[in-house]
Protein backbone atom coordinates (compact mmCIF):
# COMPACT_ATOMS: atom_id res chain seq x y z
CA UNK A 1 0.00 0.00 0.00
CA UNK A 2 3.02 2.80 -1.19
CA UNK A 3 1.78 4.53 -3.99
CA UNK A 4 4.82 7.10 -5.56
CA UNK A 5 2.17 8.59 -8.77
CA UNK A 6 2.34 11.40 -11.51
CA UNK A 7 -1.59 11.87 -11.07
CA UNK A 8 -2.70 14.02 -8.44
CA UNK A 9 -5.57 12.19 -5.83
CA UNK A 10 -7.71 13.81 -3.15
CA UNK A 11 -7.69 13.20 0.88
CA UNK A 12 -11.30 12.04 0.58
CA UNK A 13 -10.50 9.32 -1.78
CA UNK A 14 -7.58 8.60 -0.18
CA UNK A 15 -9.05 8.05 3.18
CA UNK A 16 -12.18 6.38 1.57
CA UNK A 17 -9.67 3.67 -0.24
CA UNK A 18 -7.40 3.56 3.22
CA UNK A 19 -10.98 2.90 5.44
CA UNK A 20 -11.64 -0.46 3.30
CA UNK A 21 -7.91 -2.32 4.58
CA UNK A 22 -8.38 -0.61 8.26
CA UNK A 23 -11.59 -2.95 9.17
CA UNK A 24 -11.64 -3.67 12.65
CA UNK A 25 -9.22 -1.36 14.31
CA UNK A 26 -10.44 1.26 17.10
CA UNK A 27 -8.08 3.92 15.60
CA UNK A 28 -7.13 6.03 12.75
CA UNK A 29 -4.42 8.78 11.96
CA UNK A 30 -4.29 10.25 8.62
CA UNK A 31 -1.69 13.16 7.98
CA UNK A 32 -2.29 15.29 4.55
CA UNK A 33 1.01 17.42 3.57
CA UNK A 34 -0.41 20.22 0.59
CA UNK A 35 1.13 22.29 -1.64
CA UNK A 36 1.35 25.88 0.50
CA UNK A 37 0.65 28.96 -1.30
CA UNK A 38 3.49 30.34 0.34
CA UNK A 39 7.13 30.21 0.72
CA UNK A 40 10.07 31.59 1.62
CA UNK A 41 10.88 33.08 -1.83
CA UNK A 42 7.51 34.70 -2.57
CA UNK A 43 3.73 33.10 -3.84
CA UNK A 44 4.36 29.09 -4.98
CA UNK A 45 3.15 28.65 -8.84
CA UNK A 46 4.21 25.45 -8.94
CA UNK A 47 5.90 22.38 -7.01
CA UNK A 48 7.77 20.03 -9.06
CA UNK A 49 8.87 16.61 -7.46
CA UNK A 50 11.33 13.97 -8.60
CA UNK A 51 11.64 10.27 -7.58
CA UNK A 52 14.05 7.46 -8.92
CA UNK A 53 12.29 4.19 -8.75
CA UNK A 54 12.08 1.52 -7.80
CA UNK A 55 14.75 3.13 -5.20
CA UNK A 56 12.40 5.68 -3.60
CA UNK A 57 9.46 3.09 -3.16
CA UNK A 58 12.00 1.00 -1.89
CA UNK A 59 13.01 3.60 0.70
CA UNK A 60 9.61 4.18 1.86
CA UNK A 61 8.96 0.50 2.04
CA UNK A 62 11.90 0.18 4.55
CA UNK A 63 10.46 2.77 6.68
CA UNK A 64 6.80 0.92 7.25
CA UNK A 65 8.65 -2.33 7.46
CA UNK A 66 10.18 -0.30 10.33
CA UNK A 67 7.37 1.10 11.65
CA UNK A 68 4.99 -1.92 11.69
CA UNK A 69 7.95 -3.93 13.72
CA UNK A 70 8.01 -1.14 16.07
CA UNK A 71 3.89 -0.32 16.70
CA UNK A 72 1.15 -3.22 16.41
CA UNK A 73 -0.20 -1.48 13.25
CA UNK A 74 -3.39 -2.85 11.57
CA UNK A 75 -2.77 -1.09 8.06
CA UNK A 76 -0.23 1.67 7.01
CA UNK A 77 -1.02 3.57 3.22
CA UNK A 78 1.92 5.82 1.85
CA UNK A 79 0.46 7.65 -1.26
CA UNK A 80 3.11 10.48 -3.04
CA UNK A 81 2.89 12.85 -5.25
CA UNK A 82 5.67 13.57 -8.39
CA UNK A 83 5.18 15.40 -11.47
CA UNK A 84 4.07 19.24 -11.38
CA UNK A 85 1.50 20.42 -8.58
CA UNK A 86 0.38 23.78 -7.34
CA UNK A 87 -1.60 25.25 -4.10
CA UNK A 88 -3.94 23.03 -2.41
CA UNK A 89 -2.75 20.19 -3.89
CA UNK A 90 -2.33 17.11 -2.19
CA UNK A 91 1.55 15.77 -2.18
CA UNK A 92 1.83 13.54 0.41
CA UNK A 93 -1.31 11.28 2.38
CA UNK A 94 -0.38 8.47 5.33
CA UNK A 95 -2.60 6.52 7.26
CA UNK A 96 -1.85 4.53 10.17
CA UNK A 97 -5.11 1.86 11.18
CA UNK A 98 -3.77 0.42 15.48
CA UNK A 99 -6.08 -0.84 17.91
CA UNK A 100 -5.16 1.53 19.89
CA UNK A 101 -4.52 5.97 19.05
CA UNK A 102 -1.06 6.31 20.63
CA UNK A 103 0.17 3.82 18.45
CA UNK A 104 -1.64 5.10 15.05
CA UNK A 105 -0.10 9.30 16.28
CA UNK A 106 3.04 7.39 16.68
CA UNK A 107 3.57 5.95 13.57
CA UNK A 108 2.16 8.52 11.33
CA UNK A 109 4.22 10.92 12.65
CA UNK A 110 7.21 8.72 12.06
CA UNK A 111 6.67 7.74 8.84
CA UNK A 112 6.31 11.78 7.92
CA UNK A 113 9.27 12.48 9.60
CA UNK A 114 11.20 9.78 7.56
CA UNK A 115 9.51 10.74 4.33
CA UNK A 116 10.42 14.70 4.73
CA UNK A 117 14.03 13.77 5.06
CA UNK A 118 15.58 10.86 3.89
CA UNK A 119 13.06 9.97 1.63
CA UNK A 120 14.19 9.80 -2.00
CA UNK A 121 12.50 12.81 -3.67
CA UNK A 122 13.67 16.09 -5.16
CA UNK A 123 11.69 18.96 -4.86
CA UNK A 124 11.98 22.11 -6.53
CA UNK A 125 9.62 25.51 -6.34
CA UNK A 126 8.89 27.80 -8.62
CA UNK A 127 7.99 31.35 -7.75
CA UNK A 128 7.38 34.65 -9.47
CA UNK A 129 10.95 35.30 -8.82
CA UNK A 130 12.52 32.23 -10.39
CA UNK A 131 12.96 28.30 -9.51
CA UNK A 132 15.12 26.59 -6.86
CA UNK A 133 15.84 22.97 -5.69
CA UNK A 134 14.64 22.82 -1.97
CA UNK A 135 16.90 20.47 1.05
CA UNK A 136 15.12 19.52 4.33
CA UNK A 137 14.48 21.95 6.86
CA UNK A 138 16.51 21.75 10.09
CA UNK A 139 13.45 21.38 11.80
CA UNK A 140 12.52 18.32 9.75
CA UNK A 141 15.67 16.41 10.94
CA UNK A 142 14.96 17.85 14.29
CA UNK A 143 11.97 15.72 14.02
CA UNK A 144 13.25 13.04 12.54
CA UNK A 145 16.14 12.56 15.27
CA UNK A 146 13.68 12.08 17.70
CA UNK A 147 13.09 8.61 16.95
CA UNK A 148 17.09 7.89 16.67
CA UNK A 149 17.06 8.94 20.44
CA UNK A 150 14.57 6.96 21.78
CA UNK A 151 15.98 3.94 20.34
CA UNK A 152 19.41 4.30 21.73
CA UNK A 153 17.72 5.37 25.16
CA UNK B 1 24.47 2.54 -24.88
CA UNK B 2 24.82 3.44 -21.18
CA UNK B 3 21.53 5.19 -19.77
CA UNK B 4 22.40 8.35 -17.49
CA UNK B 5 20.39 10.04 -14.76
CA UNK B 6 20.23 13.46 -13.31
CA UNK B 7 17.99 13.83 -10.64
CA UNK B 8 17.34 17.51 -8.97
CA UNK B 9 19.33 20.43 -9.95
CA UNK B 10 21.49 18.36 -12.04
CA UNK B 11 18.37 18.02 -14.11
CA UNK B 12 18.27 21.38 -14.61
CA UNK B 13 21.65 21.94 -15.36
CA UNK B 14 22.08 19.33 -18.06
CA UNK B 15 18.47 20.40 -18.57
CA UNK B 16 17.33 16.58 -18.94
CA UNK B 17 16.23 14.28 -16.79
CA UNK B 18 18.46 11.39 -18.88
CA UNK B 19 20.67 10.54 -21.77
CA UNK B 20 21.34 7.70 -23.37
CA UNK B 21 25.36 7.54 -24.25
CA UNK B 22 27.46 4.59 -25.97
CA UNK B 23 30.77 4.78 -22.90
CA UNK B 24 33.85 5.77 -24.50
CA UNK B 25 36.23 3.07 -24.06
CA UNK B 26 38.53 4.57 -20.91
CA UNK B 27 35.53 4.85 -19.18
CA UNK B 28 35.24 2.01 -17.35
CA UNK B 29 34.27 3.66 -13.72
CA UNK B 30 32.05 5.54 -12.16
CA UNK B 31 34.82 7.92 -11.02
CA UNK B 32 36.14 8.51 -14.51
CA UNK B 33 32.88 8.91 -16.03
CA UNK B 34 31.47 11.40 -13.68
CA UNK B 35 34.48 13.44 -14.74
CA UNK B 36 33.86 12.80 -18.08
CA UNK B 37 30.25 14.12 -17.87
CA UNK B 38 31.18 16.99 -15.46
CA UNK B 39 33.12 18.43 -17.97
CA UNK B 40 31.71 17.50 -21.66
CA UNK B 41 28.22 18.27 -20.53
CA UNK B 42 28.63 21.76 -18.95
CA UNK B 43 28.33 20.68 -15.64
CA UNK B 44 30.75 22.77 -14.60
CA UNK B 45 32.36 20.84 -11.74
CA UNK B 46 28.63 20.59 -10.02
CA UNK B 47 28.83 16.66 -11.00
CA UNK B 48 32.27 16.25 -9.09
CA UNK B 49 30.49 17.73 -5.57
CA UNK B 50 31.56 14.77 -2.66
CA UNK B 51 27.16 15.39 -2.20
CA UNK B 52 26.66 14.17 -5.27
CA UNK B 53 26.09 10.01 -4.84
CA UNK B 54 25.94 7.54 -7.76
CA UNK B 55 23.95 4.29 -8.17
CA UNK B 56 24.31 1.62 -10.95
CA UNK B 57 21.56 -0.13 -11.76
CA UNK B 58 19.50 1.24 -8.68
CA UNK B 59 22.01 0.48 -5.89
CA UNK B 60 24.17 2.88 -4.72
CA UNK B 61 28.15 2.32 -4.69
CA UNK B 62 31.09 4.24 -4.12
CA UNK B 63 33.92 5.65 -6.50
CA UNK B 64 34.86 3.73 -8.57
CA UNK B 65 33.08 1.31 -9.28
CA UNK B 66 32.97 -0.61 -12.63
CA UNK B 67 30.46 0.11 -15.50
CA UNK B 68 29.46 -0.69 -19.29
CA UNK B 69 27.29 0.05 -21.67
CA UNK B 70 24.25 -1.97 -20.48
CA UNK B 71 24.43 -0.16 -17.12
CA UNK B 72 22.09 2.31 -15.68
CA UNK B 73 24.35 5.08 -14.26
CA UNK B 74 22.45 7.92 -12.03
CA UNK B 75 23.59 10.83 -10.27
CA UNK B 76 21.75 11.69 -7.26
CA UNK B 77 22.41 14.93 -5.26
CA UNK B 78 21.31 15.20 -1.56
CA UNK B 79 17.13 14.27 -1.19
CA UNK B 80 15.24 17.17 -0.75
CA UNK B 81 12.13 15.63 1.35
CA UNK B 82 9.06 14.84 -0.02
CA UNK C 1 -16.82 23.43 14.84
CA UNK C 2 -17.71 21.02 17.75
CA UNK C 3 -20.70 18.99 16.86
CA UNK C 4 -21.91 16.21 19.41
CA UNK C 5 -24.11 14.33 17.60
CA UNK C 6 -26.47 11.24 17.53
CA UNK C 7 -26.57 11.19 14.02
CA UNK C 8 -24.08 8.33 12.51
CA UNK C 9 -21.00 9.97 10.37
CA UNK C 10 -18.51 8.37 7.84
CA UNK C 11 -15.06 9.51 8.01
CA UNK C 12 -14.82 10.15 4.49
CA UNK C 13 -17.67 12.89 4.86
CA UNK C 14 -16.74 14.52 7.89
CA UNK C 15 -12.83 14.57 5.83
CA UNK C 16 -14.49 16.21 2.75
CA UNK C 17 -16.05 18.57 5.57
CA UNK C 18 -13.11 19.33 6.73
CA UNK C 19 -11.12 19.65 4.11
CA UNK C 20 -13.69 23.29 2.89
CA UNK C 21 -12.44 24.98 6.27
CA UNK C 22 -8.25 23.95 6.07
CA UNK C 23 -7.60 25.49 2.55
CA UNK C 24 -4.10 26.99 2.72
CA UNK C 25 -2.71 24.53 5.34
CA UNK C 26 0.20 22.85 4.52
CA UNK C 27 -0.91 19.83 7.24
CA UNK C 28 -3.59 18.12 8.20
CA UNK C 29 -3.95 15.40 10.65
CA UNK C 30 -7.11 13.26 11.35
CA UNK C 31 -7.80 11.06 13.75
CA UNK C 32 -10.87 8.48 13.46
CA UNK C 33 -11.71 6.48 16.99
CA UNK C 34 -14.13 3.08 15.72
CA UNK C 35 -16.11 0.68 17.77
CA UNK C 36 -14.04 -2.07 18.78
CA UNK C 37 -15.11 -5.37 17.51
CA UNK C 38 -13.52 -6.84 21.02
CA UNK C 39 -13.56 -5.55 24.60
CA UNK C 40 -12.18 -7.15 28.12
CA UNK C 41 -15.68 -8.30 28.00
CA UNK C 42 -16.11 -10.26 25.00
CA UNK C 43 -17.87 -9.64 21.48
CA UNK C 44 -19.15 -6.20 21.51
CA UNK C 45 -22.69 -5.39 20.29
CA UNK C 46 -23.38 -1.61 21.15
CA UNK C 47 -21.32 0.79 22.94
CA UNK C 48 -24.17 3.18 23.93
CA UNK C 49 -22.61 6.91 24.87
CA UNK C 50 -24.44 9.71 26.93
CA UNK C 51 -23.63 13.46 27.11
CA UNK C 52 -24.98 16.34 28.99
CA UNK C 53 -26.07 19.28 27.11
CA UNK C 54 -24.22 21.96 27.18
CA UNK C 55 -21.89 20.86 29.62
CA UNK C 56 -20.55 18.09 26.82
CA UNK C 57 -19.93 21.21 24.28
CA UNK C 58 -18.45 23.71 26.35
CA UNK C 59 -15.67 21.04 27.82
CA UNK C 60 -14.79 20.80 24.42
CA UNK C 61 -14.73 23.84 23.56
CA UNK C 62 -12.77 24.67 26.51
CA UNK C 63 -10.06 22.16 25.18
CA UNK C 64 -9.77 23.12 21.17
CA UNK C 65 -9.31 26.99 22.58
CA UNK C 66 -6.77 25.87 24.46
CA UNK C 67 -4.92 23.88 21.61
CA UNK C 68 -5.56 27.22 19.67
CA UNK C 69 -3.57 29.49 22.14
CA UNK C 70 -0.72 26.55 22.52
CA UNK C 71 -0.33 25.51 18.04
CA UNK C 72 -0.74 27.72 14.86
CA UNK C 73 -3.65 26.19 13.65
CA UNK C 74 -5.75 27.02 10.63
CA UNK C 75 -8.73 25.32 11.40
CA UNK C 76 -10.03 22.74 14.13
CA UNK C 77 -12.99 20.19 13.83
CA UNK C 78 -14.55 17.59 16.63
CA UNK C 79 -17.50 15.56 15.98
CA UNK C 80 -18.26 13.09 18.50
CA UNK C 81 -21.14 10.63 18.50
CA UNK C 82 -23.46 10.01 21.20
CA UNK C 83 -26.39 7.04 21.58
CA UNK C 84 -26.17 3.64 20.42
CA UNK C 85 -23.33 2.35 17.84
CA UNK C 86 -21.96 -0.93 16.65
CA UNK C 87 -18.69 -2.67 16.08
CA UNK C 88 -16.58 0.06 13.21
CA UNK C 89 -18.71 3.05 13.31
CA UNK C 90 -16.96 6.35 14.15
CA UNK C 91 -17.23 7.29 17.49
CA UNK C 92 -15.17 10.29 17.42
CA UNK C 93 -13.74 12.40 14.26
CA UNK C 94 -10.60 15.46 15.29
CA UNK C 95 -8.94 17.36 12.28
CA UNK C 96 -6.86 20.10 12.73
CA UNK C 97 -4.86 21.96 10.08
CA UNK C 98 -1.85 23.81 10.80
CA UNK C 99 0.99 25.61 8.34
CA UNK C 100 3.60 22.87 9.67
CA UNK C 101 3.20 19.23 10.59
CA UNK C 102 4.42 19.00 14.10
CA UNK C 103 1.79 21.47 15.66
CA UNK C 104 -1.00 19.87 13.36
CA UNK C 105 -0.01 16.24 14.71
CA UNK C 106 0.57 17.94 18.39
CA UNK C 107 -2.69 19.29 18.38
CA UNK C 108 -5.07 16.74 17.63
CA UNK C 109 -2.97 14.33 19.91
CA UNK C 110 -3.84 17.03 22.41
CA UNK C 111 -7.40 17.16 21.98
CA UNK C 112 -8.31 13.09 21.75
CA UNK C 113 -6.36 13.09 25.18
CA UNK C 114 -8.07 15.58 26.47
CA UNK C 115 -11.49 13.39 24.85
CA UNK C 116 -10.40 10.35 26.31
CA UNK C 117 -10.12 11.44 29.75
CA UNK C 118 -11.75 14.92 30.66
CA UNK C 119 -14.64 14.65 28.46
CA UNK C 120 -18.07 14.70 29.36
CA UNK C 121 -19.41 11.59 28.41
CA UNK C 122 -20.88 8.67 29.88
CA UNK C 123 -20.10 5.14 28.40
CA UNK C 124 -22.07 1.75 28.48
CA UNK C 125 -20.38 -1.22 26.40
CA UNK C 126 -22.82 -4.11 25.90
CA UNK C 127 -22.00 -7.51 24.94
CA UNK C 128 -23.18 -11.16 25.12
CA UNK C 129 -22.17 -10.96 28.76
CA UNK C 130 -23.73 -7.92 29.99
CA UNK C 131 -23.75 -4.47 30.10
CA UNK C 132 -21.31 -1.98 32.43
CA UNK C 133 -20.41 1.46 32.57
CA UNK C 134 -16.69 2.19 31.51
CA UNK C 135 -14.11 4.36 32.91
CA UNK C 136 -10.77 5.92 30.91
CA UNK C 137 -8.37 3.61 30.93
CA UNK C 138 -4.64 4.33 33.59
CA UNK C 139 -2.98 4.92 29.93
CA UNK C 140 -5.39 7.54 28.77
CA UNK C 141 -4.66 9.37 32.16
CA UNK C 142 -0.87 8.78 31.51
CA UNK C 143 -1.44 10.11 27.61
CA UNK C 144 -3.70 13.33 29.07
CA UNK C 145 -0.22 13.79 31.74
CA UNK C 146 2.06 14.72 29.07
CA UNK C 147 0.86 17.73 28.24
CA UNK C 148 0.70 18.76 32.03
CA UNK C 149 4.46 17.85 32.60
CA UNK C 150 5.13 20.16 29.43
CA UNK C 151 3.06 22.78 30.78
CA UNK C 152 5.09 22.95 34.31
CA UNK C 153 7.90 22.58 33.06
CA UNK D 1 -41.47 21.30 39.16
CA UNK D 2 -37.57 20.36 39.11
CA UNK D 3 -36.27 18.93 36.33
CA UNK D 4 -33.49 15.61 37.96
CA UNK D 5 -31.03 13.94 35.38
CA UNK D 6 -29.16 10.85 35.75
CA UNK D 7 -26.01 10.19 33.84
CA UNK D 8 -24.20 6.90 33.22
CA UNK D 9 -24.93 3.67 36.15
CA UNK D 10 -27.11 6.25 37.80
CA UNK D 11 -29.56 6.75 34.54
CA UNK D 12 -29.13 2.60 34.27
CA UNK D 13 -29.84 2.19 37.96
CA UNK D 14 -32.88 4.69 38.49
CA UNK D 15 -34.21 2.94 34.71
CA UNK D 16 -34.75 6.25 32.86
CA UNK D 17 -31.90 9.86 32.27
CA UNK D 18 -34.35 12.28 33.94
CA UNK D 19 -37.64 12.99 36.01
CA UNK D 20 -39.88 16.02 36.45
CA UNK D 21 -40.62 15.61 40.54
CA UNK D 22 -41.88 18.54 42.13
CA UNK D 23 -39.81 19.33 45.54
CA UNK D 24 -40.79 18.62 48.71
CA UNK D 25 -41.03 21.30 50.76
CA UNK D 26 -38.12 20.09 53.20
CA UNK D 27 -35.72 19.95 50.12
CA UNK D 28 -34.04 23.24 49.52
CA UNK D 29 -30.44 22.37 49.06
CA UNK D 30 -28.62 19.67 46.77
CA UNK D 31 -27.57 17.65 50.06
CA UNK D 32 -30.92 17.14 51.31
CA UNK D 33 -32.16 16.37 47.32
CA UNK D 34 -29.71 13.96 46.68
CA UNK D 35 -30.29 12.31 50.12
CA UNK D 36 -34.20 12.25 49.73
CA UNK D 37 -33.73 10.94 45.96
CA UNK D 38 -31.14 7.83 47.52
CA UNK D 39 -33.99 7.04 49.41
CA UNK D 40 -36.91 7.29 47.54
CA UNK D 41 -35.57 5.99 44.21
CA UNK D 42 -33.92 3.09 44.97
CA UNK D 43 -30.32 4.56 44.79
CA UNK D 44 -29.43 2.60 47.59
CA UNK D 45 -26.46 4.80 48.34
CA UNK D 46 -25.22 4.90 44.91
CA UNK D 47 -26.26 8.57 44.70
CA UNK D 48 -24.20 9.53 47.84
CA UNK D 49 -20.88 8.58 46.38
CA UNK D 50 -18.13 11.08 47.12
CA UNK D 51 -17.66 11.00 43.01
CA UNK D 52 -21.31 11.79 41.90
CA UNK D 53 -21.09 15.24 41.15
CA UNK D 54 -23.84 17.98 41.03
CA UNK D 55 -24.99 20.19 38.61
CA UNK D 56 -27.60 22.84 38.61
CA UNK D 57 -28.89 24.43 35.41
CA UNK D 58 -25.64 23.27 33.78
CA UNK D 59 -23.09 24.42 36.12
CA UNK D 60 -21.12 22.00 38.88
CA UNK D 61 -22.23 23.37 42.31
CA UNK D 62 -21.11 22.10 45.90
CA UNK D 63 -23.05 20.23 48.27
CA UNK D 64 -25.20 21.63 50.17
CA UNK D 65 -26.31 24.49 46.67
CA UNK D 66 -29.89 26.09 47.13
CA UNK D 67 -32.32 24.90 44.81
CA UNK D 68 -35.77 25.72 43.78
CA UNK D 69 -38.79 24.13 41.39
CA UNK D 70 -37.29 25.78 38.48
CA UNK D 71 -34.55 24.18 38.33
CA UNK D 72 -32.47 21.87 36.58
CA UNK D 73 -30.39 19.34 38.63
CA UNK D 74 -28.06 16.96 37.13
CA UNK D 75 -26.24 14.16 38.78
CA UNK D 76 -22.76 13.52 37.26
CA UNK D 77 -20.73 10.07 38.14
CA UNK D 78 -17.25 9.97 36.91
CA UNK D 79 -17.23 10.51 33.36
CA UNK D 80 -16.08 7.74 30.82
CA UNK D 81 -14.24 9.68 28.14
CA UNK D 82 -15.46 9.22 24.49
Amino acid sequence: MIRVTDQPFTISDAVTEFERHAAGAGAIVTFSGLVRPQSAEGEVVTLHLQAYAPMTENGIRHAVDAAAIRWSLGAVQVIHRIGDMTPGDPIVFVATAAPHRRAAFEAADFLMDYLKTDAVFWKKEVTASGSHWIEPRAEDYRDRSRWKQQEES
Amino acid sequence: MATILYFGKLSSLFGELSEQAPLPSEISDTATLRKWLDETRGFDGALMHNSVRVAVNSEIVSDPFPISNADEIAFLPPVGGG
